[in-house]
């Protein structure tokens, strides 16, 4: 290491609360590991005898977005506000310095990545409800792609209206909650769906939170608000997210 | 045995990884090695038997945190500072070069 | 079971442990960036022989997901972090 | 232990010295450009051999089509981020090393 003996000393002196934390954390992990305690009893047995109830057939898509679908809507409100928290950011005065030409090479793998990474992420909305994967997966690899054309500075999403940009990010938690208010209409509880039209539910709802979540994530990673028209004009054809300049 | 030492060497790299993101001065060696960190994450997750969870710290963990870090580091540091950081190391290399 | 095919992964694991010390080290930022990308493509491998050698061919969507997001960070990291110029000399110039 | 399955194993077993010679090349060699060198080209051709192994032993079509897949993305992930790598290193007038006279 190029730092001086005194200076590396020094830093370790600072770091000594925590190594001691972590020493600690640690002892009582493998405390609670060790220790005899009652035998866990999981949930498992439960969820499999109501898993025909739920309208999949896989365990982990049943309890997120049947049994435990509270947990999965309020998550979906979570990464709704992460947006919202960027947005409300006053915009940085530092500006991105002029990038160099974004070249045929990075242009040609955006054009070959992009409809690979929709069509995995099709794939596992579509295995999820008998596999692995589902809607946050899915949403990932959506995000993914928004990130690879944004970082090109592709002209699509340049096209993209900032007025479809704000309701496509709208259209999974507030889906959820137009599913979950439909339940009590039928005179269920909030939430509540069972079988015969649950699996309808269940395939609508993850494909509308997938698609807002990779939307979100773009738009986090875009960092701050669309640069549309003011109100009174037609925002609705101004471009979300200009060129980097 | 084998998958004992598979998980041994697994925890204890992610152990000492935790360890070096935590104690790293260079903002952009915390995130390189934060990337890491989630690909081992993914790995865990494997040898946990969950696979959703290993399938999301894989996008999540592999590819995105670290273009958002990315961004999010050059717009922390302000596009100066943070680029001479980055600069700096490779003065150093230039020098003894 | 397969032992045969976990003890290919260790070797695997072992040797991307081993990339690390290329983070630590640095001393380029691209250096960093490339050991993490080294990740990329050993986790791959040892997501492939993880589910050869446990059966469980879901793994292999996530060794899928992990190729389809590995140019990522890369891209991301020549696209947004290490743009700026610096000459031979070391000296920094300003591009505008 | 049939012979498709010996041939398969062998294959698996072949790409391991290309990953471990990568991480060699990666902490050995004197700078960026050879060190991407190493990384992008003898990680590939190991994934390769690993998926060739898998595949002879595979038995359904899908599960071939997936991993000729994984191997062709991570091709391109590869050499992409070399080229992008390089190319901002030469641009950043980053010298290729040589050898000392």
């Amino acid at each position: 290491m190029t730092k001086g003996p005194s200076k590396t000393a020094s830093a370790l002196k600072r770091q000594w609360p925590l190594a001691l934390l972590l020493v600690l954390l640690f002892t009582a992990l493998a405390w609670a590991y060790l220790a005899p305690g009652p035998a866990a009893v999981g949930l498992a047995a439960q969820v499999d005898a109501s898993l025909t109830a739920s309208g999949v057939s896989s365990r982990v898509t049943a309890v997120l977005l049947n049994f435990r679908a509270y947990d999965t809507l309020l998550e979906c409100f979570v990464i709704f506000l992460g947006v919202m928290v960027v947005w409300s950011l006053r915009p940085t005065t530092v500006t991105a310095p002029r990038q160099p030409q974004a070249g045929a090479i990075l242009s040609s793998l955006e054009r070959l990545l992009v409809p690979l990474m929709v069509l995995v992420a099709g794939y596992l909305l579509w295995a999820g409800s008998n596999q692995a994967g589902g809607a946050f997966q899915a949403g990932a690899i959506l995000g993914g792609a928004g990130v690879l054309l944004l970082l090109d500075s592709s002209p699509l999403l340049a096209r993209l209206p900032k007025g479809g940009l704000v309701w496509g990010i709208c259209l999974g938690p507030f889906y959820f909650l137009v599913v979950a208010v439909a339940a009590m209409l039928r005179g269920r509880h909030f939430l509540e769906y069972r079988a015969p039209e649950a699996t309808l539910a269940i395939v609508t709802l993850e494909a509308t939170a997938a698609f807002s979540i990779g939307l979100c994530l773009a738009t986090l990673f875009a960092g701050r608000q669309p640069q549309g028209k003011s109100r009174g004009e037609n925002s609705a054809h101004s471009p979300a997210w200009e060129e980097d300049s | 045995m084998v998958v004992n030492a598979f998980d041994i060497c697994l925890c204890l790299t992610l152990a000492w990884l935790a360890w070096q993101v935590l104690r790293s001065h260079d903002l952009f060696k915390a995130v390189v090695l934060f990337i890491s960190f989630g690909m081992l994450m993914a790995l865990s997750w494997v040898r946990l038997q969950a696979p959703d969870l290993a399938l999301a710290e894989a996008a999540i963990g592999s590819g995105l945190t670290g273009a958002l870090f990315l961004s999010a580091l050059q717009r922390v540091t302000g596009n100066k500072r943070g680029e001479r950081r980055l600069d700096r190391n490779e003065e150093r290399h230039d020098k003894r070069a | 079971m397969n032992t045969f095919y976990v003890s290919l992964a260790l070797i695997l694991l072992l040797s991307v442990a081993a990339g690390l010390l290329r983070i630590l080290r640095g001393p380029t930022a691209a250096d960093r960036m490339m050991a993490a990308q080294l990740f990329g493509t050993c986790g791959v491998a040892i997501l492939l022989l993880l589910a050869r050698g446990f059966d469980a061919l879901i793994v292999e969507d996530v060794a899928l997901v992990f190729a389809l997001l590995a140019a990522l960070s890369t891209v991301a990291f020549v696209r947004r972090a290490w743009t700026g110029k610096i000459t031979p000399k070391g000296r920094r110039h300003d591009h505008r | 232990m049939t012979i498709v399955e010996l041939i398969g194993t062998g294959c698996v077993v072949l790409g391991i010295p290309f990953f471990l010679s990568g991480t060699i090349g990666l902490l050995r060699l004197p700078d960026i450009y050879t060190r991407l060198h190493a990384l992008t080209k003898a990680d590939n051709v190991g994934l390769g051999f690993i998926v060739l192994g898998l595949i002879i032993q595979s038995s359904s079509w899908l599960e071939v089509i997936k991993l000729l897949l994984i191997w062709f993305l991570v091709l391109m992930a590869s050499a992409t981020s070399c080229h992008l790598v390089a190319d901002a290193a030469l641009r950043k007038k980053i010298k290729p090393w040589t050898r000392e006279k």
